[in-house]
């Protein structure tokens, strides 16, 4: 996020919310947006599902999944033809408008309202309202970048917010939110194949011959450098695993058999891998399939950092011991590379390593824990431990100089409905549940309240597959079937369909297409099409919005 | 106008031989009560009266012995209690009290059995449906 | 308020050596406070000491004499904790035996914060500060002068934003029913947002919370979608007290009115024909 | 009888709630939520209020397990580790540190993931490092 959570309550008049389940996926940012609402602030929700948020929003409008970039291109254009560009934002601050421009002038409202489904006024409402409301925060999650068009779409938003001035101010900006607790973390201490820890880039000189020299003591040989190769991402290991190309796979913590789209694929490609260790503290779907298992600690049962959404390192800490004799994952990791020769890394604790992560990463310069101890939260870049952090970004500057506009042309998602597979499925989460539920269908309480997976479905295409009272659908893409119940709900866009991707037993991912955008590898989760037809002889309660979670639950307990 | 519909809750040893005593003689009363017999009217958690509003009811009768009647010596005393709360809290939320009858009838009240099944259904025939208020 | 934390540390290191340990409030890291237990022979622990926020410590005191049963507590409390603790007595979650109140009185501040009518302990042998008047809570006023329709549309509006995250029953001291109606589908539509009209959790929570809310305003503080929930409570505490003559936390021999038998009188003002 | 909180961070999505997680003689008894927290100020959503649940599962994981023919069977953390070891560092011998990969985790700490990349980069000599922030 380039902006700060606690600002949207006191500093912001405009949300744009899209592509985010908020209330559900972010509850506690949902509620701040509420409150901003409530001192005047205007919501806007565009969403293929009306969620809570969509309810009390001023402005709601469903749109029909991966026409983002239309939708966006079409909100560009009529800001810069009602003249509510901010112009003096443009000139000193950006380049290649121009170019933005004469593309977007190829989206009309008219046009952009065909593609979208949005209706054309309301095209007018969103652009006026959030480029006149300033500060304007876009808050968006995994609806926008979990596309074959993901990249596009981030650079449509940052267009937009470029294009009315509202980045570099408190309240306004460009603002994902992260779906993992630590996800902001990870990526920022290298978790990812192209950059060290702070982004500092594989492919750099300079870079590898700095992490050569302070990592020297961890290396094969002191003087052998460190790879400059960009590595291989989640979804490309687990193909390439399957090919033989990589022939062992470390997975700490992670549950790629529920989690990656297309899961009759990474099964295969699971089975194949010669060499399969995971670490977790349950055992997965994915750990099953491991060759080693380690146990590793929970968040109650560790010291260390996480970082928010808002870049904000916070501290974890140790409540209890591990149970039974599994170790706090930091430890493992120590061990293991001991076991492997390595020098590096005989840390005593994980402030020990924050030290160390402190001096090779510029941005976390002056995280300490005695800081964190004191002041709660440090948001980076946080250069120095005089540094106070940073609660929002690009203020004077961007970090690449001027801010880019991409002239962002439209693309259709990999897979469209047709006659075969007439639905659009799309995934997501629900309240109460989280991620693939490996510790949420373990805790009693959130378990009991979802305990299986379901279909939504809008009345009229429950008619049209001629669901007559019965509540159970069997789904099929061009990559498996799934059975589960159905809610009828007019809170979903006709044509579109939505399943919760928490559960093993009716898994979403087993439908999801493995298409990725082809910069940032994200598999398009949103888009794909569908069949639902609707099986009999099971159970006939009505299909009234608030009934069917009853008997859903009634017949387990029946059971 | 349209017409109510309304779930009345009677207990076994009074008010549901009240309503039997109405019927025997043949008493005239308007057909809207879906009428639920219970073991005794301190049976009925203001839960259940709520889950009838919500499942579209737009009126909940509760029917229990006389105050001192009760087969169960204070099954009603539980009644009363509850009942006076649920109303005040109906109230709270924007919800007519009038749509939650709370009474005695005896096994020998055949009448008035009658008469407050059809003043309790004029009553909430005055309201708006309740799913019209509630949307 | 540095006077009466002052005044507070003195009393607790006075109670400290002749009991078991002292339930108050502790300052953490980033100067966020929690309840704690402090435990004689570590005074140097009431350094942190911590006065405000307040927390719902009654729930403390269950979790701690749960595990022990016969230990000797003194627990820092201020007025909506005392009547948390007694009711919580009278429904045999805690244990007044072995157990000195300690009591703190609140400054205005934080009566006008809580819209308290009685921000003083009464039953406490010991304590800090000095009593002060309640105050009005014009929330609650202004909603009772609303029309029915108005009451609604209010209450409409505000339970669309609940998240249904069980913060309000969660939080407070007086919730603690094995099994919860709010978890039971019969009565509330399980793994759904937002809650549909009307709010059965919300009418239901309270339902079962008269004759028992202490007025201690947990539930609307840890809400975060800021709902006013104390308004239903306090309209329903005063029908309690006009019916049955009963008010939370007041004499502790006195039992709450849902037990079964009317007393003198009852009925006929319950307004029930 | 040790009663005490400690305040940490939600396990849960990317907001970064702060709870306290309370525990009584070094058992995990609930939660309670931050007040004057900058993030959650005092609140929590149902899974933050539920954060300590799964922690003592009887499913959690106990002790290192390794494939024995065919089967998970326990094993200690030296045979294990060494297991390991051994087969990674034969792997990099025979088909380049390339023929490994590493998933960090966003469910783990800034330290661990750190600790995680710095082992695939440095010991393995791989970029192949990766973490689920696409899914």
């Amino acid at each position: 996020m380039t902006n700060s959570i606690p600002e949207f309550e006191t500093d912001s008049n405009c949300f744009l919310i899209i592509g985010s389940n908020t209330s559900e996926g972010h509850p506690l940012i949902a509620t701040r947006v509420l409150r901003a609402k409530q001192r005047g602030a205007k919501v806007i929700v565009l969403d293929p599902r009306k969620n809570q948020i969509g309810h009390w929003a001023d402005v709601f409008y469903t749109f029909r999944p991966g026409s983002d970039v239309a939708l966006f291109n079409g909100l560009l254009n009529i800001i810069i033809t009602e003249g509510l560009a901010d112009q003096a934002f443009i000139a000193e601050r950006t380049e290649n408008f121009e170019e933005m421009k004469a593309l977007v002038a190829e989206f009309p409202a008219e046009r952009v309202a065909d593609l979208t489904g949005v209706p054309v006024e309301g095209l007018y409402t969103v652009a006026r309202l959030y480029a006149t409301q300033k500060p304007a925060a876009i808050l968006y999650a995994m609806g926008i970048t979990q596309h074959t068009t993901g990249v596009d779409n981030v650079k449509s938003v940052a267009n937009l917010a470029m294009l009315t001035g509202n980045l570099g101010i408190p309240g306004g900006g460009v603002n994902p939110l992260r779906g993992q607790n630590n996800v902001q973390g990870s990526c920022d201490m290298g978790g990812l194949p192209n950059v060290f820890p702070g982004y500092q880039p594989v492919t750099n000189p300079e870079t590898i011959a700095k992490f050569s020299k302070a990592w020297s003591s961890s290396l094969p040989t002191p003087n052998s450098p460190l790879s400059n190769k960009i590595g291989l991402t989640v979804t490309e290991m687990i193909s390439a695993a399957g090919e033989g190309k990589i022939r062992a796979l470390y997975v700490m913590a992670e549950n790629p058999m529920l989690s990656e789209a297309d899961i009759n694929h990474t099964r295969h490609c699971l089975e194949k891998t010669e060499f399969l260790i995971v670490q977790d503290i349950f055992l997965t779907e994915t750990a099953q399939l491991a060759h080693v298992v380690l146990p590793g600690a929970s968040f109650a049962e560790k010291d260390g950092t996480f970082t928010n959404s808002d870049r904000r390192v916070q501290r974890v800490r140790r409540a209890v011991r591990p149970v039974g004799d599994s170790w706090p994952d930091w430890e493992i990791i120590c061990h293991l590379a001991g076991k492997m020769g390595a020098g590096g890394f005989d840390f005593v604790s994980p402030q020990a390593v924050m030290a160390e992560v402190a001096q090779l990463t510029p941005s976390y310069g002056g995280i300490t824990y005695e800081r964190l101890e004191e002041l709660g939260g440090l948001q980076w870049p946080c250069p120095t431990t005089e540094h106070p952090g940073t609660p929002y970004l690009h203020k004077n500057r961007f970090s690449r100089g001027l801010g880019h506009f991409f002239a962002v042309p439209f693309k259709e998602p990999a897979e469209l409905p047709d006659q075969d597979y007439p639905f659009t499925l799309t995934t997501g989460r629900i309240m109460f549940h989280y991620h693939t539920g490996t510790m949420t269908r373990r805790s009693k309480k959130l378990d009991s309240e979802a305990r299986q997976a379901y279909l939504e479905l809008h009345p009229d295409d429950a008619q049209k597959i001629g669901l007559n009272g019965s509540r159970r659908v069997r789904v099929s893409s061009r990559r498996g079937q799934i059975e589960l119940n159905v809610r009828v709900t007019e809170r979903i866009k006709p044509g579109v369909v939505f399943i919760p991707f928490h559960f093993a037993e009716a898994a979403a991912n087993v439908l999801t297409n493995l298409a990725i955008d082809p910069i940032a590898k994200i598999p398009e989760f949103k888009v794909c099409a569908v069949r639902v037809e609707a099986l009999s002889g099971t159970e006939h309660r009505g299909g009234t919005d608030h009934r069917s979670g009853e008997s859903e639950r009634r017949t387990r307990r029946d059971e | 106008m349209y017409e109510p519909k309304i779930i009345g809750f009677l207990c076994n040893w009074c008010s549901y031989r009240g309503a039997d005593t109405a019927g025997m003689a043949r008493m005239k009363y308007p057909p809207n009560v879906k009428i639920i017999r219970v073991p005794c009217s301190g049976r009925i958690s203001p839960e259940l009266v709520l889950r009838c509003f919500r499942e579209g009811a737009d009126g909940v009768m509760v029917l229990g012995c006389h105050i001192g009647d009760c087969h169960y010596a204070n099954g009603n005393h539980r009644t009363a209690k509850r009942m006076a709360i649920l109303r005040q809290l109906l109230e709270y939320n924007g919800i007519e009290a009038q749509r939650l009858c709370v009474d005695w009838v005896s096994a020998a009240e055949g009448e008035k059995f009658a008469t407050l099944i059809a003043s309790f259904t004029e009553q909430v025939r005055q309201l708006a449906p309740f799913v019209e208020i509630m949307q | 308020m540095s006077e009466r934390l002052t005044a507070l540390r003195e009393t607790i290191r006075q109670i400290l050596p002749q009991v078991d340990g002292v339930i108050g409030l502790k300052t953490g890291p980033a100067g966020i406070v929690a309840p704690y237990l402090f435990k004689p022979g570590h005074p140097e622990m009431l350094d942190s000491l911590a006065l405000w926020p307040k927390e719902p410590v009654p729930d403390t005191l269950k979790i701690i004499q749960k595990a022990y049963p016969n230990a000797r507590l003194a627990i820092v409390c201020r007025g909506c904790e005392e009547r948390g603790v007694v009711e919580m007595f009278k429904h045999a979650q805690v244990s007044l035996e072995n157990l000195t109140l300690i009591g703190l009185q609140c400054v205005q501040e934080e009566a006008l914060f809580c819209r308290c009518a009685k921000p003083y302990t009464v039953h406490a042998r010991v304590t800090v500060g000095s009593p002060i008047a309640g105050v009005p809570d014009p929330l609650t006023e202004a909603f009772a002068a609303k029309s029915q329709a108005e009451k609604l549309a209010f209450w409409k509006e505000q339970f669309q934003h609940c998240i249904k995250c069980y913060g309000c029953r969660n939080i407070c001291p007086q919730c603690f029913c094995n099994v919860c109606a709010l978890e039971d589908e019969k009565w509330v539509e399980t793994g759904r947002l937002p809650l549909p009209n009307p709010s059965l959790y919300h009418i239901i929570r309270a339902m079962h919370m008269t004759a028992k809310c202490v007025a201690c305003r947990e539930c609307e503080e840890t809400c975060p979608a800021g709902i006013p929930l104390a308004i239903h409570f306090r309209l329903v505490a005063r029908d309690v007290k006009e019916m049955f003559h009963y008010e939370t936390g007041a004499v502790i021999e006195q039992k709450p009115p849902q037990l079964l038998t009317l007393e003198e009188g009852d009925y006929e003002r319950s307004g029930l024909p | 009888m040790e009663y005490h909180n400690v305040l940490t961070t939600c396990p849960y999505c990317g907001t970064g709630c702060a709870l306290h997680l309370q525990v009584l003689d070094h058992q995990l008894v609930g939660v309670l939520p931050a007040k004057n927290h900058p993030i959650s100020q005092g609140g929590l959503c149902i899974k933050g209020w539920n954060a300590h649940a799964f922690v003592n599962h009887k499913d959690r994981l106990q002790t290192p397990l390794v494939r024995k023919g065919g089967k998970l069977v326990t094993a200690t953390w030296d045979e294990a580790l060494a297991l390991i070891a051994e087969k990674l560092s034969a792997l990099k011998a025979e088909s380049g540190p390339d023929s490994i990969g590493v998933f960090a985790s966003a469910k783990c700490t800034n330290e661990e993931n750190y600790l995680i990349q710095k082992f695939a980069r440095a010991v393995i000599g791989t970029n192949n490092v990766d973490h689920c922030a696409r899914l």
